[in-house]
């Protein structure tokens, strides 16, 4: 069998980035396993039985946080889960054994780039950048959004963070674009 | 425009990509109904000044295709519902 | 009155006390032999074109606002013969050589201005495209020319040849294509047509079709009954509204195109660009202004104005092309509606109800088209058969599998 | 220099000094200062020419409805044509010059126009210039547009960066004087989010222009405390330097935030200006109102200026316009410009009155039932003649005259919507109408009301009655007191009598001659008027002149002003820079780019890249030596086909299907059946639009029961979601079927040629050999321990595979191939090399399945299955698509080996004319097969299935090109498919 492959980050490299442009910080994510989830048609308690106490399934356009699955709303009867890649790598073969035949699986880690974004407050660099109205949504909140012609999902932490899931191959376009946002905000 | 999305409240029409009159909804059967059926299916519009119920496409969203009722002279929009509610209720699930 | 220099100057000199109107404003009669229900371009062109050409007296062209307020009076004044299908390129080649000789013909300055269109392009498909198209252009009659990268780097030096996200590889130029002072399209054939006997009566809306065992015999307006033997629609942009007073559903959407004009400028761009790797196409009028469009809007719309994304999307692909333009501002914009038709070309035809002719469907070709428009649409109603360039535009190319599809985009007006 | 025009007092910072350049002389002024008002302070009244006469033009108002100052401001790159002086903050080292004159200003060579204007009435050009045809093109256009325009573009790339943004708020505020400041103070106390945006570098509007007091101090003092006041309040935004330029759909407005532009360029990282989309529940328009003129003989001197700008000159800027300033005006108003100049100290020559009656001015010659007739002055006023009540005509000095002929709200951005504005006697002006854009409504002077009272009332109003409508019911607080003087106008609109020109339209040179012809020639809509006399047309839209024309057009037909029309304003309320309408998407920014797996290899590597969509793929890598691209495709097809090559084909979409029906919904949605493919093997798809058009085409794997992966080509894989999602949501709901992309989570790559299969098998950890997987196979295999998949599919023509790693292990997988290959010298070929194999091979690809081509065109007419319902199926039947002599994929090779082929090229036979009746078709697709040593194309030919061996002519009529050629089929290499299943 051969060695194993190495893994690179969707900017390119081994190690993820941190950028810091004044009060921002914009911190790239290598760390986090993805997958998509949706309930099969007519399955819906077999499918809510199997997710109690493992998987959340937050209301559309929200998020929960938990451990070690958290998961966004993504589409009617779809959610993406979150895990740390370190434990989860394999998350698509957990989750089909644990929905069985009542959800539909399918990996999604390296579909995405993933950018957190830190800073007291966010609004003057999101209202530069997407359609949302950052100060007026909750904790919690996801939701796609474009960002630059780009389509992204945006996940309001708290007031002072906030995930971005951009596509891989656009990894650079999206940080140039929260990079120039940010500059013009200073 | 905004659209108010059935699920997600009001969203930037910009999010959506537009498709045409909801009649499109309608197929119909390609082995029992023939060439003039389907011609007419896929060609013909009412296209009215006015009231106007249209299929729109949440692409940068939560790819929900929805039945907006829209007024073609004023552009309000008076009513907007999920499409596969819609086409369910027409018994379409058949 | 004929227009002259010797006229202008001999006006100046006396006050200009002699210039009598450009047009009557005559009562209806009660009835007429056609009726064109549109005074706009298409509308005002088969009139002239049906009693200069074809000899036929007693036309009314009914118009509901005033005469040229329709697409003639809102758009971006390009005219070329560009197309690629058997079902058009004559049709448009027909046109094209109208414009040619128009002013002469009607004896009013519509500015015809031959100063060339080209189309760009940004990919090695793109250019096999063009090269398929630059050829059937030819093969039927019109002129056309493939520039490389630097003969359009000598022409434009200051498009974005170095920085571009989609380089410009090359273009399809069209020299005679260019622009026509498009208010003064509609005027000159208004005054043709009314200094040959046909009524142009305007502020008259038609508000029914008085259909009696499947003919046509005149039309309710806001003015009352008028009747007639030949009914000719040419209302593109209300043609469902109008067609539906005769029961008919038609292969039409209508939706709003918006077109832009910058600040005068001084000289900047000699002839028309089109942008092949966004929406955008440009040209600079005779007083300055940069005229400009784009895209349509994308859904059904009869309100004669568009919406914020388009206006950007618009100056994106301004922007990528001509980064110089950045600091000229937009002056105005305006929204047209247009026959958006499910392959994207026109319908010249007869109707299921005997007497009643349609021509509509233009989706955003119809201002180049008007003189083919107008002299076809005279045909036919003047001798019930379709002029030999307009054949292919029937209402029943779509039940046939005959589409006359441009942009292979099918049944989807939004994308023509 | 002329001595200074400073008098006491104004709202400037005299204890700094700003230096500034106009046509090269050097000037001085302060901050707070716009270009216009150092101008008229250094006693230049000459800032410009007109477009058709190039008749000298000074300022003729002191805001952002200015016709007349417009110059080129800054210089190089920088420079921006028609800027108004009038709204032009002065900054230090700005650099101004005038615009269409020449050789200079105060000379103008053109100015011969006005001289012969007599021949140039409206609409001249539409009865000339038509003998000889030719000389139109040739002679008179070319002269005609040498003269168009008035200012010039830099042909320079735009330095500056602008940007985009998103606000959300319940009340948008439209204009922050008396009625705006009052709005957005009643609805911020209640706590509602609001916008307060205002067009002007200070707030306040009218207020830092007027001596009125509101609560017993100055009106300015009132507008700063209140702006105190909202900037305190949480939920207020202020927003000045933002011009509202539009009203678009459902609460939607465009604003322009001019970041930079009262500096000399923009600070590091700043954009120049900012385009706001203000997303707003509710919205005030507080625009004001804007004054309008009198027509009269030469009323278009440097010095005559609007009576309310004169006053602004006076009482904000702190200029006197003139050393004698006279006043003509219709109403009341104007009055108050007389009254402020004199307390001023500045010579009051006359009030011109046209009413008959009313109070004297105490201290001021006051002339009512009087008239300005004519004016003298060239480059600048210095009398004027004016006839009184009893007849006696008589010439004043003056240097100055002021014109008020009533102000009109400024009703543009309330018929953005096209709703009509409506007729308000009281004020001889049009107000919003009723039918603007919903949960827009207007206040103060915008809705009439044009006292200070009518303002602050009406502005409280609006805004209670927004909060209401919000939800947020709040009281109604008493006003400051403030002046409530009732509107005294007369009709005045133009001095008749005269034989010279009086000016609607200084701009385009308009005069009332030209609105006159108009209605002589009936064009007497008042949408003919514009488009005939060009009123309105200019970079002001009309927005002092075309009530004016209105009412003269009226006066000419009899009709009142509402029965002759109204004119509709259309966005933006003032012009708006290219570049902030672009934002960040110019450049290489204009679209995002996405990267492939191997793109950074590929870099190493030298590759070439190419845009497809916007994707980067690597056309072909040149090796040392290599000159000519072709040499390294040649090298990298050959190779491939000896040995192996490699090919990134990530970018063709993925898309996972599962459901229990997934299976009979991918034969709804294909041309052919997928439901009885068995689990691990995969099979060519084709799929069509409703209309029997081909829509994409890519092979489908099941890899499970109820487990399907579809490959979609690079340009549809979003078109194809977005249709099978239709499928799936609205055409069958009731299929249990989930779609998800996959595109970007897999890297995948194709290992194509004789030894493919000996170099995977260095890579993967199971036993590919023909029998374990077979052609067509397809499943899920790991590599070193890595999950991963793996395809035996060929686009080639070669024994081929496509092998799919999780995208993060992409780079490394290259590598690992490349290191691998290094054995059977295997090459990593790019996107031209793979265009040539499956043209060799006669695959259909972009060229071929160009959404005009059916099934039977591209000889799979077979592949349509007749047994099944799918989308396309029926319509694909009609009979213009059935037509035997219709178009047929066929190959085509030269006659002579080294005959050019060029895609493009139309199919004719021997000895035919180049006429489109003699068309047989076109050439698709070219490329050089190495393989065969010859140009091979593919096309389509007018029943090309029946003229296979056939002679014919490919024409390029564009490069003059005729070659003869063979028609073969379409499969040029292994036609009988050896190699592949090898």
């Amino acid at each position: 069998m051969a060695d194993r492959l190495n893994a690179l980050t969707s900017l390119g490299h081994s190690d993820p980035v941190t950028r810091e442009i004044g009060p921002y910080r914009i911190v790239e994510r290598f760390d986090i396993a993805l997958a998509s989830i949706a309930c099969r048609r007519g399955r819906d308690k077999d499918f809510s039985k199997a997710a109690k106490g493992m998987v959340p399934l937050p209301d559309p356009a929200g998020s929960t946080q938990g451990a070690p699955y958290s998961s966004f709303w993504v589409a009617p009867d779809m959610w993406f889960v979150e895990a740390p890649f370190a434990t989860n790598e394999d998350i698509a073969e957990e989750l089909k054994r644990l929905f069985g035949d009542s959800a539909s699986v399918t990996e999604q880690t390296d579909g995405w780039a993933r950018f957190d974004l830190f800073a007291p407050d966010l609004a003057p660099l999101l209202e530069r950048l997407c359609n949302v109205d950052f100060p007026h949504v909750e904790d919690g909140f996801a939701s796609r959004t474009l960002v630059e012609h780009i389509g992204c999902y945006l996940i309001r932490r708290r007031q002072g963070e906030v995930t971005l899931y951009g596509p891989r191959s656009s990894a650079k376009s999206l940080l140039h674009a929260i990079e120039t946002a940010a500059a013009s905000v200073l | 425009m905004i659209i108010d999305h059935p699920i997600l409240g009001p969203r930037d029409a910009q999010e959506f990509v537009y498709l045409g009159d909801a009649s499109l909804m309608n197929r119909p059967d390609g082995l029992s109904d023939g060439i003039g059926a389907f011609h007419d299916y896929l060609y013909n519009r009412a296209n009215p000044v006015g009231e106007h119920r249209e299929l729109w496409y949440h692409e940068q969203g939560d790819r929900s295709w929805l039945v907006v009722t829209r007024n073609t002279l004023t552009h309000e929009i008076t009513k907007v519902e999920l499409a596969r509610d819609v086409a369910r209720a027409s018994g379409r699930s058949r | 009155m004929r227009y002259s220099a010797f006229r202008v100057i001999a006006e100046a000199l006396t006050g200009h006390r002699g210039w009598t109107p450009v047009w009557r404003d005559p009562e209806p009669q009660a009835d007429y032999d056609y009726i064109i229900i549109g005074g706009g371009g298409h509308g005002l062109a088969t009139a002239y074109y049906l009693a200069k050409e074809f000899g036929q007296k007693r036309i009314a062209v009914l118009e509901k606002g005033y005469l040229g307020g329709g697409n003639v009076g809102r758009n971006t004044t390009i005219i070329r013969s560009n197309y690629l299908l058997d079902g058009n390129e004559p049709f448009y080649e027909f046109s094209l050589k109208l414009w040619e000789g128009l002013e002469q013909d009607f004896n009013y300055n519509a500015m015809v201005s031959q100063r060339g269109i080209i189309n760009l392009i940004h990919t090695d498909a793109q250019r096999d495209a063009f090269t398929r198209r630059g050829n059937a252009m030819i093969l039927n009659g019109a002129d056309a020319e493939l520039l490389d990268r630097e003969q359009v780097r000598a022409m434009y030096p200051w498009l974005n040849f170095d920085n571009a996200r989609f380089p410009i590889k090359g273009a399809l130029m069209q020299r005679r294509g260019g622009t026509v002072r498009h208010d003064a399209v509609a005027w000159g054939y208004a005054r043709g047509a009314d200094m040959r006997g046909v009524d142009l009566i305007q502020n008259c809306e038609v508000t029914g079709m008085r259909i009696e065992r499947g003919r046509i015999l005149g039309v309710e307006t806001t003015r009352g009954f008028i009747g007639a033997r030949t009914v000719g629609v040419a209302v593109a942009g209300s043609s469902s509204k109008v067609m539906a007073q005769a029961g008919l559903r038609l292969p039409i959407e209508s939706h709003v195109l918006q077109a832009f004009v910058s600040e005068g400028l001084k000289p900047f761009i000699d002839g028309v660009m089109t942008f092949g790797a966004g929406h955008f196409y440009v040209s600079q009028s005779d007083k300055g202004g940069l005229v400009f469009g784009g895209d349509i809007d994308g859904y059904n719309s009869y309100a004669q104005r568009g919406n914020l994304p388009v206006i950007e999307d618009v100056a994106e692909g301004g922007m990528a092309l001509m980064p110089a333009i950045g600091r000229a501002r937009l002056l105005r914009t305006w929204g047209g509606i247009m026959d958006m038709s499910m392959d994207g070309s026109p319908i010249i035809d007869r109707t299921p109800v005997e007497g009643l002719y349609f021509n509509g469907g233009w989706c955003y070709g119809g201002f180049k088209a008007t003189p083919a428009s107008g002299w076809c649409f005279a045909h036919l109603l003047a001798r019930d058969e379709p002029h030999p360039t307009a054949r292919a535009y029937r209402f029943d190319r779509f039940l046939k599998g005959l589409m006359i599809d441009e942009k292979g985009q099918g049944a989807t007006p939004n994308l023509h | 220099m002329s001595r200074s025009h400073r008098i006491a007092g104004g709202q400037i910072d005299r204890t700094s000094t700003i230096r500034f350049s106009f046509d090269g002389l050097p000037y001085t002024g302060h901050p707070g200062d716009t270009l216009a008002s150092a101008l008229l302070a250094n006693g230049v009244r000459l800032m410009g020419r007109s477009f058709k006469y190039h008749r000298p033009r000074g300022p003729l108002s002191a805001g952002s409805e200015e016709p007349n100052a417009l110059v080129q401001l800054r210089t190089g790159a920088r420079q921006e044509p028609n800027s108004r002086a009038t709204v032009a903050e002065l900054f230090d080292g700005l650099t101004a010059t005038s615009q269409n004159a020449w050789p200079s200003l105060r000379l103008d060579a053109m100015a011969l126009n006005d001289r012969l204007s007599t021949f140039f009435a409206a609409g001249f050009y539409y009865k000339t210039f038509m003998w000889p045809a030719a000389f139109w093109e040739k002679v008179y256009e070319p002269m005609i547009r040498r003269a168009a325009g008035l200012g010039r573009l830099t042909r320079e790339e735009d330095p500056d960066s602008y940007d985009k943004g998103f606000l959300h708020c319940d009340l948008l505020v439209i204009g922050a004087g008396p009625a705006g400041l009052m709005a957005a103070l009643t609805a911020g106390r209640a706590g509602a989010r609001v916008i307060l945006a205002d067009e002007d570098f200070r707030m306040g509007g009218r207020l830092n222009s007027e001596r009125f007091e509101i609560g017993g101090q100055p009106g300015a003092d009132w507008a700063a405390g209140a702006v105190a006041e909202l900037a305190q309040l949480p939920t207020v935004r202020l927003m000045s330097r933002t011009t509202v330029i539009g009203a678009f759909d459902h609460g939607i407005y465009g604003a322009v935030e001019r970041v930079s532009d009262h500096l000399p360029e923009p600070p590091p990282g700043k954009p120049r200006q900012t385009l706001w989309r203000i997303y707003s529940r509710r919205a005030i328009l507080a625009g004001g109102a804007t004054e309008r003129p009198i027509a009269f003989e030469n009323n278009d001197r440097p010095g005559i200026m609007l009576a309310g700008s004169l006053r602004a000159y006076a009482n904000r800027w702190a200029v006197a316009a003139g050393d004698r300033v006279a006043i003509f005006t219709n109403n009341e108003d104007g009055l108050r410009t007389a009254t402020d100049l004199h307390a001023k100290g500045v010579d009051v020559v006359a009030v011109i009155d046209a009413r008959a009656d009313g109070p004297l001015l105490p201290g001021i010659r006051h002339l009512r039932g009087a008239e300005v007739i004519d004016t003298r002055g060239r480059l600048g006023l210095t009398s004027i003649t004016i006839r009184q009540a009893n007849g006696r005509t008589e010439t004043l000095r003056a240097s100055a005259l002021g014109v008020s002929g009533g102000w009109n709200p400024n009703v543009n951005i309330s018929s953005h919507h096209r709703a009509r504005p409506v007729w308000d006697e009281a004020i001889l002006s049009f107000v919003p109408g009723k039918a603007g854009p919903p949960g827009l409504s207007a206040a103060g002077a915008a809705a009439g009301r044009l006292s200070t009272h009518g303002a602050l009332a009406s502005g409280q109003t609006e805004a209670l009655a927004a909060l209401a409508d919000l939800g947020r019911a709040s009281r109604a607080q008493p006003l400051p007191e403030a002046e409530d003087a009732p509107v005294s106008i007369t009709p005045k609109w133009y001095v008749a009598g005269g034989k010279g020109r009086a000016w609607i339209d200084p701009q385009n040179d308009v005069t009332v001659k030209d609105v006159k012809l108009a209605h002589q020639e009936n064009f007497t809509s008042v949408e003919h008027l514009k488009r005939y006399t060009t009123l309105g047309m200019a970079t002001d839209q009309g927005k002092t002149g075309n009530v004016l024309g209105l009412a003269i057009m009226a006066g000419l037909t009899g009709r009142t002003i509402p029965e002759t029309g109204t004119t509709i304003y259309r966005p933006p309320y003032t012009p708006v820079a290219m570049g902030t309408l672009a934002g960040r998407s110019r450049g290489k920014e204009f679209k995002p780019t996405r990267l492939t797996p191997s793109h950074a290899w590929a870099e190493e590597q030298g590759a070439v890249f190419v845009e497809v969509g916007q994707w980067l793929r690597t056309q072909w890598i040149p090796r040392p030596g290599e000159t000519h691209w072709r040499e390294s495709v040649d090298r990298e097809v050959l190779a491939t086909r000896r040995s192996v090559g490699i090919c990134d084909v990530t970018t063709l979409g993925k898309i996972d299907i599962q459901g229990t029906d997934a299976g009979a919904f991918l034969d709804r949605v294909y041309a052919n059946t997928f439901s009885t493919l068995p689990v691990g093997k995969c099979r060519y798809g084709l799929m069509l639009r409703e209309d029997g058009i081909v829509f994409d085409d890519g092979t489908t794997a099941r890899l499970g029961e109820h487990e399907y992966v579809m490959t979609t080509t690079t340009a549809n894989a979003v078109a194809v979601f977005r249709h099978l999602e239709f499928c799936r949501q609205v055409l069958w709901p009731g299929m249990d079927v989930q779609l998800i992309s996959t595109t970007e989570a897999w890297a995948q790559f194709s290992v194509a040629g004789p030894n493919a299969r000996r170099l995977l098998e260095r890579i993967v950890d199971q036993d590919i050999s023909d029998a374990a997987f077979p052609y067509l196979a397809a499943g899920n295999i790991t590599v070193g321990g890595l999950r991963a998949r793996l395809f035996r599919i060929s686009f080639s023509g070669e024994l081929a595979y496509e092998i799919a790693v999780p995208a993060r292990y992409g780079d490394a997988l290259i590598r690992r191939l490349v290191e691998e290959g290094r054995t059977f010298d295997a090459v990593v070929y790019g996107t031209e090399a793979l265009g040539v194999m499956r043209v060799e091979k006669g695959h259909v690809a972009g060229n071929e399945l160009n959404g005009q081509s059916t099934a039977l065109n591209m000889g799979l007419g077979k592949m349509v299955s007749r047994k099944k319902d799918s989308i396309g199926m029926v319509l694909s039947g009609r009979e213009g698509m059935m037509d035997p002599g219709g178009y047929r994929l066929v190959g085509v090779k030269p006659v002579a080996p080294d005959g050019k082929l060029t895609a493009g090229s139309h199919f004719l036979d021997i000895g035919a004319a180049a006429v489109m009746e003699n068309d047989g078709g076109w050439l698709t697709s070219k490329v050089y097969s190495p393989h065969l040593g010859s140009d091979i194309a593919l096309g389509y030919l007018k029943a090309g299935d029946r003229r296979i061996g056939e002679r014919m002519r490919a024409v390029n009529l564009l490069a003059g090109t005729d070659t003869e050629v063979e028609i073969v089929s379409p499969h040029f290499f292994d036609p009988e498919g050896e190699r592949l299943r090898g």
